[in-house]
C-alpha cells in the first residue's frame, strides 16, 4: 500500500521543522494495529501522559466500518502550546505490529524514529522507509513473558499490554517522564480496572528502560521540548461527541433520542452511561421515532434532542418540517461522515452542509451551526437549546467524524456566564385556580400572529388553562386546521420571520469568526472541522513564508450572515474557500447568499481530514499559481 | 391511569370545531367515545395529550377539547411516547387510522409494543385510506374489492390484535364504531390500563369501504343452527383475557395461545371485547429504577436552572474523565 | 367570506377584456359545491363540451382535503385559441347550493351572471355581487321531479344531475350549441354507465331550454364567439397525473410502485386502471417502501418509477443517495403542494425546489427536471426514463398540484421522433456458452473507471457473466466495498462528473425555453407550473399596455444550465422572478449559479396558483413602482 | 423456485473477499450455508440475486459469488421485492441483521408477509447491533445486560417467529449459526419454498453478547429429570408445522395455533426447524391474473421498443377517454 498523494511527507518537512537544539516543538507520534487490539486506549494513554506532563495535543483517529481485525491507526500531535490539527510527518513510528510498520513507514521523517517488535518486523524489508530513520527494536513478548513471571499470567493473557510497551518506549524516546505515564494509567484504569494499574505499570517499566538501552537511543533529534505541568484540570482532553454531551447535559437536555450511527451513538452512550444526571435516554426503532419522539417530548417542555449522522438525518427531514410548522424547539445533532448513502461510514466528510439546510420540503425556519472544533461545539450545542426556544424551531449542529472522534486538548470549558433563554414561555394563566378545574379549560391562542414580534408565546402540553392544538396542517391562531389563504399567508410569513430575527439577534460572533490580521494576502473561508489546519497553517506561512493570510470562519451557515460576511470577502484580495467535500458546498451557498463566486478551493473527499501540512501546501500552491482547485489526497 | 369522579362533561370535551367526515362514517362515533371516555374518567382536559396520525381519522384531536397533537402519518406512536416519557403524569392517548398505524406506521407499532408504556392507541379500523380515496389499508383482506379499488387487493390483510399480541401489547381490544358503549367501556378500560394498550376498532365507511357497512355488522348470521348477531361480545362467549396473575408463566402462556387462537379463528360472528390483557412494568418503570432523579419527580420537571436562569448542572462526574 | 386580496377582480377587468361585438373571447366559468357532490364531474362535463364545440379550455380545481361536505370549486376558462392559464374575474357563476353563491359572488364581473337555484338562494342576499349581474334562476328541484317523472326515479335520487343542469344552463347561456353536451356526455358516461346518458340529456334539455326563456338571457355579454370544430380527436383534454401516466407507458415504464398521496396518487391509480399494458403498479407500506423497491427492480433492467409529494420525498432521501452512488436509473416525481410538513396538501405551491436539488446526505448526481404544463409533462416524463439510464443516476420529475390537477386542453402529445435511450448497457459477454454455465460465473467491472467519460458499462442483475455487486459503501469496481482513497477519490469524481456530461448533452431546448423577443423591457424568470399565466400576461401587455416583455423558464435546474441562462440573465433590462413560494427558492437558486441576485420579485404562498390577472398586475405594479416583492394573494 | 442438480461447487460460490468478521463470530457459518445452499440446489449464480442489510451481517453479500446488493439499513426487504417482481426468473434472497429486519426494518417485515412475494429472508439474529458496538437488538429480552450495555434492556424482546406469523409469513424455521448442516437444510428448504420465507438464525456475537455464546448453545440443559442438549430439533420433539392442505381451515387453524403456543413457549430447550409451512399464492400470481402482459413473459422482459428503440406502446386505450 502507497500513500495516495503523490508527494510524501518527507518532502515538506520544512513547514513542521520543529526539532531546535532545545527540543522539538511539534511532535507527531503515530500507533497503529488491527481493529479491536487496543490502538484507541494507546492513544489515549500517550495522549494523557503526554498532557499530564504539561504538553497539548491533538489526537486523531482513522478506523475501519469493522468490529475487528482491520487496520486503524492513531496520530497524536504533541506541543508545548495549544494544538489544533494533525500533520502528515510522523516523527515517531510505533508500530507492534508488522502491518503498521509496513503501511505508514512512508510517513516517517529522515531522521524520525520506528519502535517494532523485531519478532514481528524486519526492519530491511520496509522499503519506504527512509535510511535515516533510527529502529529501535522492543522485545514485547520478551517484556509481556517477564511481567507474566511476576503477575502469574501466561503471555497470551496479557497481549493487551503490548498497547502499554509500545506507549512507554516512545515516552521514553521523545522524553515524556515515566511519572506521567503512572499518572495516566492510574486514572485511565478505575473503579473495577484499577487492578490493571501494577500490571501496567510494570510492562511500561520494562519498556521505557529497555529502549534507553538501544543503541541510537541518544541520538533521537525530536525529544520534546521541556514544559512546565500545567495546573492540574484546568484543561480537559476530549473529543467532540464528549464535549456535545457534557453542554447537553449542562444546557438541562433531559431527553435524548437516537438510533445508533457512527459517528453519533458514542455521544449517546455517554449520557447513557451518566444516569446521575437523569436524562432519559432512549434507543429508538428507527430515526424516524428518534426525531418524532424528541419533538414529541419537547411539546411538554422538556428540552429534547437526538443525534445521527447522514443515513439518519435522511430519515428526519419529514419531522423537522413537522417541528417546523409547529414551532417546536428541538435540536437535532448530524455529525457527517463519508457520503454518500452508507458511504465511508467511519471516515471524515463535510457534504451533508447543502441537505442540512435545505431538508423538508416546503419553506420553514431552521437555524443551522457548523462548530469548529470540540470547543465550538460544546458552546454551539449549548446555545442550540437556547435557539431552539427562543425561535422555537428546529436548530441543527452541523458537525463531523473528525471533530466527534478526534482528540484535543483544550482549556475547561467555561461554564461561567452560562445562561438559559427559555424563550416567550407562558405557565398556567393568572385567572386559572386550581381549586376551580372549569378555569383549566381555556382555550390558548399559541400561534398568535403579533404585531411587533414573529415570536408568539408558548405554552405547553400539560399546563391548566392553555389549551391549544397542534397539527402539521396549517393552522389558525389555536392551532386547528385552516386552508383560509387569509390566515395561511401571515402564519406562513411568520414562521419565515424569526430567520430575520435569528440573524438579527443572534451575537455576530456565534455567526461567524474572523481569524488573523484585518487585511492580508490571502482570505481563507471555510467552516467546521477544517478550522484547525487552517489556523495552523496561517500561522506557519505568516512565520515561514511572510504571508499574511486571513480567515473567514462561517460558524452559522443558515440563515447565512450576510451583512457581516459580503464586506469581508468583497474585500479580500485572494479569496480561497476550503472544504472537506467534493462540490465545495460552502462556496455554493456564499455565492447564493452574497452572489460572490470563490475562484479558489481546496477540497478534499478522500474520507481523510486535513491536514496543517497539506494546507500550506495547498494555500501555497494557490499562491504561487492561482491553481483554482487543489484537491488534497493525503492519508491512508 | 387512576380515573377519579367526573368533573366535566363530556360535552366540554368536545371542541368548538365541527367534524367534516361523511355521512354515516364511523368516525363520529368514536368521536363520541373518546370524549365521553376522558369526560368519565375525570380526567383534567389538560392533562390529557391526545395524539393522532393523518388520515380522516386524524383529524380527530381536533375534535376534543384536550392538548392535542395532529402528528405526522405513521408517526403518531413515536409522538406520543416522547411526550409520555418526558411528562408521565399525563394520559396519553394516540388514535389514526389503519393505513397510518399498521401500514406506514407498523415499525413504530411493532416497537411501541416492545416499549410497553402507559399509553392507549386507538386505531380506527375502514380496511381503507379514507382520506386519499379508498385504496386498501394494511387489513384489507386478499382478494376484496371495496369500490374504490381498480382490481381485487393482492396483498394479504394483517391481523392487527394477532400483530399486537406477537409485539408485547399488554392490553388488546377490538370494539365496533356503532357500538357506543362497548367502545365506550373498552376505551375507559384501555386507558385505565397501566401499560400499552390497543384498541382496535371496526369502523364502517360508507363512502369506499361496501364490504364491511354499519348494515354488515348489523346482520344476523346463521352459526351451529343459531341466528346470532354478527358482533359477539367476548365475554357472552365465555371468553376471559385477562391475566390474574404474571407471574404465572402457565396462565401467561395459555392466555396468549387462547388470544392468538380467538384472533385467528374464522368465525361467522366478529367477537369484540378484551382479547388480552396483562400488568407489565412499563419503559419508564424501568427508567425510573436507573436514572435517581426520576425517584421524586418526571423528566420535564427536573430542575436544571436557578431563579436567574443560571445552569445548575454540576458537570463533576461527567466531566471528571477528561480532565488533565 | 370575502377575499384575501383588497383588489377586487372587478376593477381589473380591463385586462381581460373579452367581449366584443362578435362575442367572447376569454370566458370564465365557475361552479362551486360541496366536495362529493359531483362539481369536478360537472367541470368535466363544461369543459368537454366547450372543447367539442371545438374551444380551448384551461380548467382549474380548487378542493379541500376532505372528502365530502366541504367547498370546492372549478374554474374553467373557454378561449377561440389554446389557453395556458386561468383569470380571476368570472364571467358567469353557476351555483347550485347558496354557499358557492356567497362564496363567490364577488368575483362575478360587473355585467356577468349567476346561475342559482332560487330555491337554497335569495340573489338579494348576496352583498358582494354587483349590481349588474344578470340572474337566472333555474328550479333545479322542479326539472328533477320532471326527469324523475319520466325515468320513474325520485328527486333525491338524481340529486346528482343538479351538476348536468348547471352545465346546460351554462351552455345555453355562453352559447355552446346542446349537440356539444349531448356529445359530451356520450363520451363521459361509457360502459356500465352508458345508461345515464338519457337520464343527464334530459335534465340537460329542461335547464338548456329553461333558461333561454327566462328574462335578460339575451342580454348577457359574454356569449362567446363562434368558432369552428377541431379536427376530431387532434387534442387531448387533460391534466398533468395522467399525461404523466401517459407517458410512462410511452417510455415503457414497467413498474410503478407508490404511496397514496395526494397530488400523486391519481397518477398512480390510472397506471392500475390500465391492466393491459401490464405495469406493475404496486401499492407499497410507506416512501421508503416505494422508492427502494423501485431502485431494487431498476437493477434488474426494468424502467421503473415512483411518484409522490412532499411528505413522501422527504422519506425517499436515503433511497436516492443509495441509487446515486450505486448508478442505478430510477425515476421519481414530486408533485409538489402546499407545505411546510402536511400543509395545505390539496393546494399548490412550489416549495420543494431546493430540497429536491439537494435531497440526501452527501454528494451524488441527480437531474431535476421542471415541467411547466401538461405537455412539457409528458416530454420531461418520456425522457426522464432515457436520461436515467443515460447517465444512471436518479432523475427528479419536480411538478406541482397545479399541473397534477388542472386540465388543460392542448394538442395531442407528439409521439413521432420519441426514441428510447437505454445508455451503455451491455448483455452477457461474447464468451458466454449457455452450454458451459461456468462461463456464466464471470465477474465484470461495473464501476470501470473509464478514460474519456465518467459513464461506466452497465450490466443488470441476472445477465450471465456480469456477476457483480452494489453497496451503499463506496465501492471498488466490481463492486465491494472499500475505504481506499486511491479508490475513493477517482470513484466519487466519476459519478459527480455525470452532472457535466448531462449539462453538455441534454438538448438545450430541455434546458430551459426563452420566450417572448430577444430584446425587451422586461425579462421574466420562473420554472413549472407558472408559465402559463406568465406567458399569457406577456401578450396582455404587449397587446394593452405596449409593453415587451420575454420569459425565461428554467427547465431544467439541476444540473444548472449556467452557461445559457448567464449570458439572458445579464442582458436583462429588468428582471423580474416568479415563483409559488415565499422564499423565492428558484431566485436564491439562480444566485447560487450565476452570482446574480434578481431584483423584483412576483411570489404568493397562498397555496393558490398565479392567474394571469395577477400576473398582468403585478408586472405593472413593477415596471410602474419598482416594487420589490409583489406578493399575490387572490383566490378562495 | 425449482431447483435442479448442482453444477457449481460450494467454492465457486464463494466471492474472493474475505470476510472482515470476528474470530468466532456466527456469520462465517452462515454463510458458508449460504453458498453451500446455492450450489446444492443447482442455481446459476448468476440467476440468484442476494440481498443485505446494513450491519456486520449485511456484509455478506459481498461474500457469496452471486449477484449481490448490500442495500441500506432496514431497506432490504424493498429492495429485494423490486428485483423479485421485476425479475421472477431470479432466485431472490435476503439477509440481514436483526436490528436491520426486527428494528428499523419491521415495516417492511410486517408488509414482506402481507405480499408472501417467493424470496428468502434470512436474519441474523445475535441480540445485538453488532457494527455499531453492541447496543440492545429488538431480540434481546428486557432486564438482559450483555457487556456491551450500560443498563438492562429496558424495552422487551420481541419474538420474530410470533410476528412472522401474524404477519402472513408462509415459511418460518429457525435455526442456529453453529449448526451447519441443519442450517444449511433449512435455508435449502426456505428457497425452495415457493412463498416468503424466514430463517431466524442464531447466530452468537462472541464480541458484544456473551449471554447466548456459543457456549451457551453447547450446553446440555436439566428438563424434566433429564438432561439434554440445548438445542432441540423441532422434529425430534415430535412437530410438525407443515400444513398439508391450505384450503382445509381447520388443519390452518391448528397449525397456526401450535406454531404460536411454541414459539411462546418459555422451555429450557431452544427448538430448531421448520415451525410452519403452507402453499399460498404469491403476490406475483396475483399480478399475473390481472395483468395481460405477464402470461408469456416476465415484467423486465415486456416489450417497449423496437430494433430502432423506438417506442412500441400504442396509448391508444390509454389515451381515448382525453381525446377532443
Ligand atoms: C408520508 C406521507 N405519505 C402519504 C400521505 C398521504 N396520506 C394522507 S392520509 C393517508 C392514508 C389515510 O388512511 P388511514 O390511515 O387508514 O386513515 P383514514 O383516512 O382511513 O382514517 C395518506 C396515505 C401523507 N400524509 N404522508
Ligand atoms: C439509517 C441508518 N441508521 C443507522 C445506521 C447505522 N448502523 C449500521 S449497522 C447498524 C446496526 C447493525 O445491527 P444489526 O442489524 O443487528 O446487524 P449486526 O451488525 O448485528 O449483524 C446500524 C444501526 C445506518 N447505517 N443507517
Ligand atoms: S372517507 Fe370514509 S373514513 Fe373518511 S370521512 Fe368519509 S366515511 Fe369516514
Ligand atoms: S461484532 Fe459480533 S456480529 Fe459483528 S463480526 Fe464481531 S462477532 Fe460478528
Ligand atoms: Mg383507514
Ligand atoms: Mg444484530
Amino acid at each position: 500500500m502507497s500513500p495516495v498523494t503523490t508527494k510524501n511527507s518527507q518532502e515538506n518537512k520544512s513547514q513542521s521543522e520543529a526539532s531546535s537544539s532545545k527540543g522539538c516543538k511539534d511532535f507527531c507520534w503515530m500507533i497503529g494495529g488491527p481493529q479491536g487490539t487496543g490502538v484507541d486506549s494507546s492513544a489515549t494513554l500517550f495522549a494523557r501522559a503526554a498532557a499530564t506532563a504539561g504538553y497539548w495535543i491533538y489526537g486523531r483517529r482513522e478506523y475501519h466500518s469493522n468490529i475487528k481485525g482491520k487496520h486503524s491507526y492513531f496520530q497524536v500531535r504533541v506541543k508545548p502550546d495549544p494544538v489544533l490539527s494533525h500533520i502528515d510527518p510522523v516523527h515517531l513510528l510505533a508500530a507492534f505490529e508488522h502491518t503498521t510498520a509496513d503501511y505508514h513507514a512512508f510517513e516517517v521523517v529522515p531522521d524520525g524514529a520506528l519502535i517494532y517488535d523485531p519478532q514481528a518486523t524486519d526492519p530491511a524489508t520496509l522499503q519506504n522507509l527512509a535510511p535515516g530513520v533510527l529502529k529501535f527494536p522492543i522485545e514485547f513478548d520478551a517484556i509481556l513473558e517477564a511481567v507474566g513471571k511476576e503477575f502469574d499470567k501466561t503471555a497470551t493473557q496479557l497481549s493487551i499490554l503490548k498497547n502499554a510497551i509500545a506507549v512507554a518506549a516512545s515516552c521514553a524516546l521523545c522524553g515524556i517522564e515515566f511519572s506521567a505515564i503512572e499518572e495516566a494509567l492510574g486514572m485511565l484504569f478505575t473503579g473495577k480496572k484499577a487492578k490493571l494499574v501494577p500490571l501496567n505499570v510494570a510492562a511500561c517499566k520494562k519498556s521505557y528502560d529497555a529502549i534507553q538501552k538501544l543503541p541510537g537511543f541518544s541520538d533521537y533529534r525530536y525529544k520534546l521540548v521541556p514544559v512546565e505541568k500545567q495546573k492540574a484540570n484546568s484543561r480537559v482532553l476530549i473529543n467532540g461527541n464528549q464535549s456535545t454531551a457534557l453542554a447537553k447535559l449542562k444546557a438541562g437536555c433531559r431527553m435524548q433520542t437516537y438510533y445508533s450511527i457512527t459517528p453519533a451513538v458514542d455521544e449517546c452512550i455517554f449520557l447513557e452511561e451518566h444516569p446521575e444526571y437523569s436524562t432519559v435516554v432512549v434507543q429508538c426503532e428507527d430515526e424516524l421515532a428518534a426525531v418524532n419522539m424528541a419533538i414529541g417530548a419537547a411539546t411538554t417542555g422538556i428540552r429534547a434532542s437526538t443525534s445521527t449522522s447522514g443515513p439518519g438525518f435522511c430519515l428526519m427531514a419529514e419531522g423537522l418540517g413537522f417541528a417546523g410548522i409547529n414551532e417546536i424547539p428541538v435540536v437535532v445533532f448530524n455529525y457527517m461522515r463519508g457520503g454518500p448513502s452508507t458511504g465511508l461510514p467511519t471516515r471524515q466528510e463535510q457534504g451533508d452542509l447543502l441537505f442540512s439546510i435545505h431538508t423538508g420540503h416546503g419553506d420553514f425556519p431552521k437555524i443551522l451551526m457548523t462548530p469548529g472544533d470540540v470547543t465550538e461545539e460544546f458552546e454551539d450545542s449549548f446555545n442550540a437549546f437556547n435557539d431552539a426556544e427562543r425561535y422555537q424551531t428546529p436548530v441543527i449542529i452541523l458537525s463531523d467524524r473528525s471533530i466527534a472522534n478526534n482528540t484535543m486538548c483544550v482549556p475547561r470549558f467555561s461554564e461561567d456566564g452560562l445562561k438559559i433563554d427559555r424563550g416567550d414561555i407562558v405557565g398556567a394563566p393568572e385567572n386559572y385556580n386550581e381549586a376551580d378545574p372549569q378555569s383549566g379549560l381555556q382555550i390558548f391562542p399559541r400561534f398568535r400572529i403579533k404585531e411587533n414580534t414573529p415570536i408568539s408565546t408558548r405554552a405547553v402540553a400539560g399546563t391548566p388553562g392553555r389549551i391549544h392544538w397542534l397539527t402539521g396542517d396549517e393552522s389558525t391562531e389555536i392551532g386547528h386546521i385552516t386552508e383560509d389563504p387569509k390566515i395561511r399567508i401571515p402564519m406562513h410569513e411568520k414562521r419565515m420571520k424569526k430567520l430575520e430575527l435569528a440573524s438579527r439577534e443572534i451575537p455576530q460572533a456565534r455567526q461567524y469568526s474572523f481569524h488573523g490580521p484585518k487585511d492580508a494576502t490571502v482570505t481563507m473561508v471555510s467552516w467546521g472541522s477544517t478550522k484547525g489546519a487552517i489556523l495552523e497553517a496561517m500561522g506557519i506561512l505568516k512565520t515561514e513564508h511572510q504571508l499574511d493570510v486571513n480567515f473567514l470562519q462561517i460558524r452559522m451557515p443558515h440563515p447565512f450572515p450576510t451583512a457581516y460576511v459580503q464586506p469581508i470577502l468583497e474585500k479580500a484580495k485572494l479569496l480561497i474557500n476550503v472544504e472537506n467535500n467534493y462540490s465545495a458546498q460552502m462556496a455554493q451557498l456564499i455565492q447564493m447568499r452574497t452572489g460572490i463566486a470563490i475562484p479558489h478551493h481546496i477540497l478534499k473527499w478522500s474520507g481523510r481530514p486535513m491536514s496543517q501540512t497539506e494546507m500550506v501546501s495547498a494555500i501555497l500552491d494557490i499562491v504561487n499559481h492561482k491553481t483554482e482547485k487543489v484537491v488534497l489526497s493525503y492519508g491512508l | 391511569m387512576v380515573s377519579s369522579a367526573p368533573v366535566f362533561k363530556s360535552s366540554q370535551i368536545k371542541s368548538d370545531v365541527h367534524p367534516d367526515w361523511c355521512a354515516g362514517c364511523g368516525d363520529f362515533g368514536i368521536t363520541n367515545a373518546l370524549q365521553a371516555s376522558v369526560a368519565e374518567l375525570g380526567l383534567n382536559p389538560w392533562e390529557v395529550y391526545f395524539f393522532t396520525g393523518v388520515g380522516c381519522s386524524g383529524k380527530t384531536s381536533h375534535y376534543l377539547n384536550v392538548y392535542g397533537a395532529h402528528t405526522l402519518h405513521g408517526r403518531v406512536l413515536a409522538f406520543a411516547a416522547g411526550a409520555k416519557l418526558s411528562n408521565p403524569k399525563l394520559t396519553v392517548i394516540a388514535a389514526g387510522g389503519d393505513g397510518d398505524g399498521y401500514g406506514i406506521g407498523a415499525g413504530h407499532f411493532v416497537h411501541a409494543g416492545r416499549r410497553n408504556l402507559d399509553m392507549t392507541y386507538v386505531v380506527f379500523n375502514n380496511e381503507v385510506y379514507g382520506l386519499t380515496k379508498g385504496q386498501a389499508s394494511p387489513t384489507l383482506a386478499k382478494g376484496a374489492q371495496p369500490k374504490s379499488l381498480a382490481v381485487p387487493n393482492p396483498q394479504h390483510g394483517i391481523n392487527p390484535l394477532a400483530m399486537a399480541l406477537a409485539c408485547g401489547y399488554t392490553f388488546i381490544a377490538r370494539t365496533y364504531a356503532f357500538d357506543q358503549k362497548h367502545m365506550k367501556e373498552t376505551i375507559k378500560k384501555a386507558i385505565e390500563h397501566p401499560g400499552m394498550a390497543l384498541v382496535d376498532v371496526l369502523q364502517p365507511c360508507p363512502t369506499y369501504n361496501d364490504l364491511h357497512t354499519k348494515d354488515y355488522f348489523s346482520e344476523t348470521v346463521e352459526a351451529e343452527g343459531k341466528t346470532l348477531p354478527r358482533i359477539a361480545y367476548l365475554e357472552d362467549l365465555g371468553y376471559d383475557g385477562v391475566v390474574q396473575d404474571a407471574n404465572n408463566q402457565g396462565e401467561v402462556t395459555q392466555k396468549r395461545a387462547q388470544c392468538f387462537e380467538r384472533v385467528n379463528r374464522m368465525d361467522v360472528q366478529t367477537p369484540i371485547g378484551v382479547f388480552y390483557q396483562i400488568h407489565l412494568p412499563t419503559y419508564y418503570d424501568a427508567m425510573r429504577e436507573n436514572l435517581p432523579g426520576l425517584k421524586d419527580t418526571t423528566p420535564v420537571n427536573l430542575p436544571y436552572h436557578d431563579a436567574n436562569l443560571i445552569p445548575t448542572t454540576d458537570l463533576g462526574s461527567a466531566i471528571e474523565e477528561f480532565l488533565v
